[in-house]
């Protein structure tokens, strides 16, 4: 089995998908000759051609708008916004319209759409470059949000996610792209959505995270490893629709939790699993649950984003924290 | 640099006189410098390297004055099926409007004087053509298949007047001004990619034109050259705001030179010119030929909805003005004269179209309430976990919308 | 002192700002001659000519961007999005810009603008008329966010807002707008940003409710009273930034919660409250803090309207609940 | 309808071919209709109720002659200082670009074959007037006033670079594309409404003209008459993506017919040209009499960004026939021509730009690193007692961001 990167994971599903299936059509800026600014979307257009593989005009609401269109008309379009921090042009047709086509038309219509987008910090990019905003599509009524964490991962979901009936922002943590290799099966498989993973078992704490931040957590959780602490670490991999049922098992099991995450604190996804934690686990939780976040500011220019984006260390003193409290 | 020769237009088309002022750049802002230019001999200082005109169509003037020459080939069934279709939007629209001043409706948005552009436009539409409506589309919507009562029920603040009827090829009313356009172009996209010879045509206001989306989605469709017709309706109003605080443009049709495709201002009220210019537009966009804007010239007469009071923000007169270009009645005399119209028929028509009307409310009023389920049914094609309980928890009346 | 509506309220407000400051305007669609669809800027526009209320083209996006501009040259505008459903199209100016201007500029520029909106529902609107997107505001670093409950709130809530340096997000209750009527000075006053209002004290729980929501809050207080159950009744009034310490002092007296929101549940401002709550003050808690607020689906049209909006029956069944835990 | 008589521009601007296609609606979809009407006898069947021309100006060509009846008036000194902002910015991108390579500075965005575009907009600028950047405007920024040190802090990854010094009336880099033009619009309006007699320039890119802010920008500048310029700097490539899948029009100048105000092309590398079309549209938006679109034809000679490679999606032929109008070397030309430069003065201007630079560089890299504290700071003018604490326990390094 050949090790890929995360990028060439997401480009192999996008073939296979796109072979297997007609009406799935790749559009956005740059995804064509250029094969996408990360490359991800590298010889579709050779491939697949003009037809399928389009290289838009520069407009995150139109790429959005018409691949709505498209999708009622029958296709499955795979739609990437070059980076998160360029979707809210996206909004309007993401909320009012994508998320709503099946709702409003009473099951007339519906939008089986992927949105693709670069997400997160870490690579010491310009302003908007770096913005993980998960929590604002989570908060929007009809979309599924999904957010891979390894290579295989994100091959196994974005299967499930061209298949699905309904749109499906699917972010990818652009720390990982290239920084590990993973075993990733040519043949077929999918993961499903709607379900989380469990990275690694323990008894003591429970860690939850996804994306770029699974690899700090996992390398908190080795570090509590070493003193003799056990972490479950899961990966929530879709965060729309939340998976409650293994996160509540795992906290009546530790009775501990710590959450990671880079997005701004104040009504992140944190707030939302900490809210589900309290109404279904109070009773078993030894103390508060912790947030590992970034803070309520504008991501910083590199200079200083290391100092915005939760690491390891930090994981770690949160985890002592709700070890000792 | 763009000049603009402004050519001002009179209420009949025979009458159009050349306002003498050339406006140019130099001349508005600094005759000096031009003159200081000419005197250095520079008679042209800079090159002409496009030139754009835009037209206007009116065939069927407010007197029923028809140029014959121009008039689309349409049988006298046809002509008078035009006729039918107006009248039953406009008996349509009254009583819409009498229902929610009795509170049998929620809010309504008339279409009062606009039936010519939506009907004229409609009737070019074929079966397998795709259509986006706005928010203000009773008339094309029936003429395109949708049961009356189901207008009646959308406006009762019931979805399921959303739910467009399987094999008409039509999308649900868009309330966000404008955000329909970039879909429709999608759509026409996916038809030209699927090679099927069809058309798409959408709807949209004045006020749409300022919205990022008609840019957007007139410029994909420019790109990509697709199947689509975008029809607006320049009614002259958004809510409060007139057509000169929308836009410094003279036409709408103008701004389909910045997407590189035609755009045409008709009469709107004229239904033959505005049937030509959506037939001819939508045989183009099936041939393969590309998009186009039509702007169709009309003015709304009512308020902009049943919560609105437009005498708060434009004169009577105005109104008055354009009850005179009356799309039905031009027809209708136009008709007479030809003797495909006379008061019997009138009253067979109009009586056909309150009997349908008055059926669709009956219809509508006796559909019982929606199932609150539906809240829940239709948010995914399969209800995760999650959503399952808030429903179950909701239907067992407990309150608790989750766990 | 007269009885205003909130209307009334917000109007005055709006009127004495602009007596006082020339640098403050007001732009928006239907602002001027008509007065707004729900009247609130009536006699403005005669008041005050074109020059500072102004009718503008249709769109959110750049009736933000331009009072951006406006803002940065010394103007404090007072731009109004005519229904909260429709600011999607203005997100990108929101969150890339307005929130940011001053942070991107090391304090050169900043941005104290004001953008009002209704939101909410039960006036039985058309779609997208009943919007409650609080929280992708809140969670937006750099945006303040503020809904009044009452139309003594409002004025002074508004004052402050417009007086604040900074980009105030205005959400107006548009169910509130006629239904109530409170004396409101005629003279100045004004609430200061980021505190609660305690509407009504009580030692067996606190309610924690805003805009709309505090009426059908009040009325179960009211129903709970009758049973001797004392209900500490908290008016959020400053979504973001959070008052915390108001909040955590309540909960610790009372020992249990109940959150209202009419915005979808998940990742809506319960959940940070919550989560503050969990972090703050755990050990306190006698039950989970319950949530009452609309579910996640799409907002329904008139007809099915009433299931979804909290009312005073299901705050009482959650009082019930978090009583009986 | 609009019919475009498209007029072929070569080369030399005096060599101006009338295509002889008259490029009609109908004739373009259907020429069966247009003939079948012509036998009809209707010669004309629309009326064409505006004309527009668009403009292109070019006074300098890339061989370095000079069309003397345009040249705008200038001194000696003046040319010359065009010319040495020129080399200025020349060599400041050149070290920016090797910086990326050796490590010392982050993703950098080369302005390559812009200058000219650049130099001669922001040269036309008075010192009152408000400028509105995109992200490739390092040369109109150090010529407005930005020391070229914070340039280099900016692309380093340090947001002091975005602290405009007080007095210089500069918006700090725009990356999210097109969304600088409402609020340059917006500022542009505030100086109306206060009586300032000034004007707003804001740089855009052939990209930009896609995003619904170009439009939205563009058309509040129409309706309100703003004093502003859109200076668009058509490099023909938006990353990977070339001008023809940017829009169908075969201008960006002409996308200002929509809005109802002047738009004119000009060679981009022509500094007298983009100065005299810049200065026109200033003087004009100074006098208050609205706004201008000024398309500068250019291209980007570089990859989009140090993280591109243009290889991979444009032919090096492309490129090279470009690098032949450079816009310095036909200033040089025409310089050496009427004796305003020779080798000694261009070994001077290049010595004092190098030295510009690299004090440049110095001064950047021996500043410390922020203050962490600074991620906080500017987030509100007071920070809100939450922040408070979360920077408190940030600065504690107990890892707790709030609490
Ligand atoms: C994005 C958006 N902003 C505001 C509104 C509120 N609104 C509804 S209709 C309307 C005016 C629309 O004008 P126009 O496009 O000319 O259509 P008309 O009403 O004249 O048919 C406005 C502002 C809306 N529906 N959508
Ligand atoms: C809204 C938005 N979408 C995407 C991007 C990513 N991006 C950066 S520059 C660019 C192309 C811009 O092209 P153009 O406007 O022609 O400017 P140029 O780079 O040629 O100067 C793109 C797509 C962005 N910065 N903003
Ligand atoms: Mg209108
Ligand atoms: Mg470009």
């Amino acid at each position: 089995m050949a090790k890929l990167t995360m990028v060439e994971a997401i480009n192999l599903a996008l073939k296979q998908e796109m072979e297997r299936d007609p009406a799935v059509v790749v559009l956005g800026e740059d995804v064509g000759k250029s094969g996408g600014v990360f490359r991800v979307t590298q010889g579709l257009f050779e491939r697949f051609g003009d037809g399928r593989v389009v290289d838009t005009p520069l407009s995150e609401s139109a790429i959005v708008g018409v691949s709505i269109g498209m999708a009622a008309y029958g296709f499955r379009p795979v739609a990437e916004i070059q980076f998160e921090g360029f979707v809210y042009g996206a909004m309007e047709q993401l909320i009012s319209h994508a998320s709503r086509i099946r709702t409003r038309s009473r099951g007339r219509y519906h939008c089986p759409l992927v949105v693709r987008m670069p997400y997160g910090g870490g690579i010491r990019a310009p302003e908007h470059h770096s913005e993980s905003n998960e929590a604002l599509l989570v908060h929007t009524p009809g979309l599924k949000v999904v957010a891979p964490s390894t290579p295989y991962e994100a091959k196994g979901l974005l299967v499930s996610a061209v298949r699905d009936p309904d749109p499906v922002i699917f972010m990818e943590p652009k720390r990982v792209y290239r920084a590990i290799k993973e075993e990733v099966p040519e043949e077929e498989y999918s993961i499903p959505l709607g379900q989380c993973r469990i990275a690694t078992e323990g008894k003591d704490v429970t860690l939850i995270a996804w994306g770029a931040m699974l690899q700090p957590t996992l390398k908190a959780a080795a570090l509590m490893g070493e003193r003799g602490i056990g972490s479950e670490v899961i990966d929530l991999r879709t965060l729309s629709p939340l998976d409650d049922d293994t996160i509540i098992e795992s906290v009546k099991k530790t009775k501990r939790a710590v959450i990671i995450h880079e997005a701004p604190r104040t009504c992140g996804l944190g707030a939302e699993l900490i809210a589900r934690i309290n109404e279904k686990a109070l009773l078993y939780l030894e103390a508060p649950v912790e947030r590992v976040t970034g803070f309520d500011t504008v991501m910083p220019l590199p200079k200083l984003e290391q100092h915005y984006l939760p690491n390891a260390e930090r994981v770690v003193e949160a985890i002592d924290r709700v070890l000792s409290f | 640099m763009i000049n603009c020769s402004r050519i001002k237009k009179y209420g009949n088309k025979f009458k159009i006189i050349l306002e003498n002022a050339r406006v140019t750049f130099i001349s508005r802002w600094s005759r000096r410098a031009e003159k200081s230019s000419r005197e250095k001999g520079a008679a042209m200082p800079k090159k002409t390297i496009q030139t754009f005109q835009v037209e206007w169509l009116q065939i069927l003037d407010e007197h029923g004055n028809c140029d014959e020459t121009l008039r689309p080939s349409l049988s006298d069934k046809e002509i008078q099926k035009l006729y039918e279709w107006m009248v039953l939007t406009r008996t349509l629209d009254e009583k819409a409007f009498k229902l929610q001043r009795e509170g049998r409706l929620g809010t309504y948005a008339s279409i009062l004087g606009q039936e010519a552009a939506q009907v004229g436009s409609a009737f070019a539409l074929q079966p397998s053509d795709w259509m986006f409506p706005s928010f203000r589309e009773a008339g094309a919507s029936i003429l395109r298949g949708l049961p009356p009562r189901m207008i009646l029920q959308y406006w009762s603040g019931d979805e399921r007047g959303s739910q467009i009827p399987e094999g008409q090829n039509d999308f649900p009313i868009t309330i966000p001004v404008g955000t329909q356009i970039p879909i429709a172009a999608g759509a026409a996209w996916a038809a030209k990619l699927r090679g099927d010879r069809i058309a798409v045509m959408t709807y949209l206001g004045d006020g749409a034109t300022s919205k990022g989306d008609f840019h957007e989605g007139l410029n994909f469709a420019g790109v990509f050259s697709l199947p689509v017709v975008f029809l607006c309706q320049n009614n002259q109003w958004a809510i409060s705001v007139p057509l000169s605080r929308q836009t410094r443009s003279k036409t709408l049709a103008q701004k389909a030179i910045a997407y590189g495709f035609d755009g045409i201002q008709v009469d709107g009220n004229d239904v033959f010119a505005v049937y030509k210019a959506a037939k001819e537009a939508l045989e183009k966009a099936r041939a393969g030929h590309g998009p186009t804007l039509i702007e169709c010239l009309t003015y709304r007469i009512g308020d902009h909805t049943t919560a609105d009071d437009a005498s708060r923000y434009r004169k009577a007169e105005e109104v008055e003005a354009w009850r005179k270009k009356d799309p039905i009645d031009r027809l209708k005399k136009y008709m007479a004269n030809k003797g495909l119209w006379n008061e019997a028929y009138h009253q067979q028509v109009a009586t056909a179209a309150r009997e349908k009307v008055e059926a669709a409310v009956k219809e509508e009023e006796a559909i019982p309430l929606p199932d609150p389920k539906d809240i829940f049914r239709y948010t995914f094609g399969e209800l995760p976990e999650e959503l399952k309980q808030q429903m179950e928890n909701f239907l067992r009346g407990d309150g608790r919308p989750d766990l």
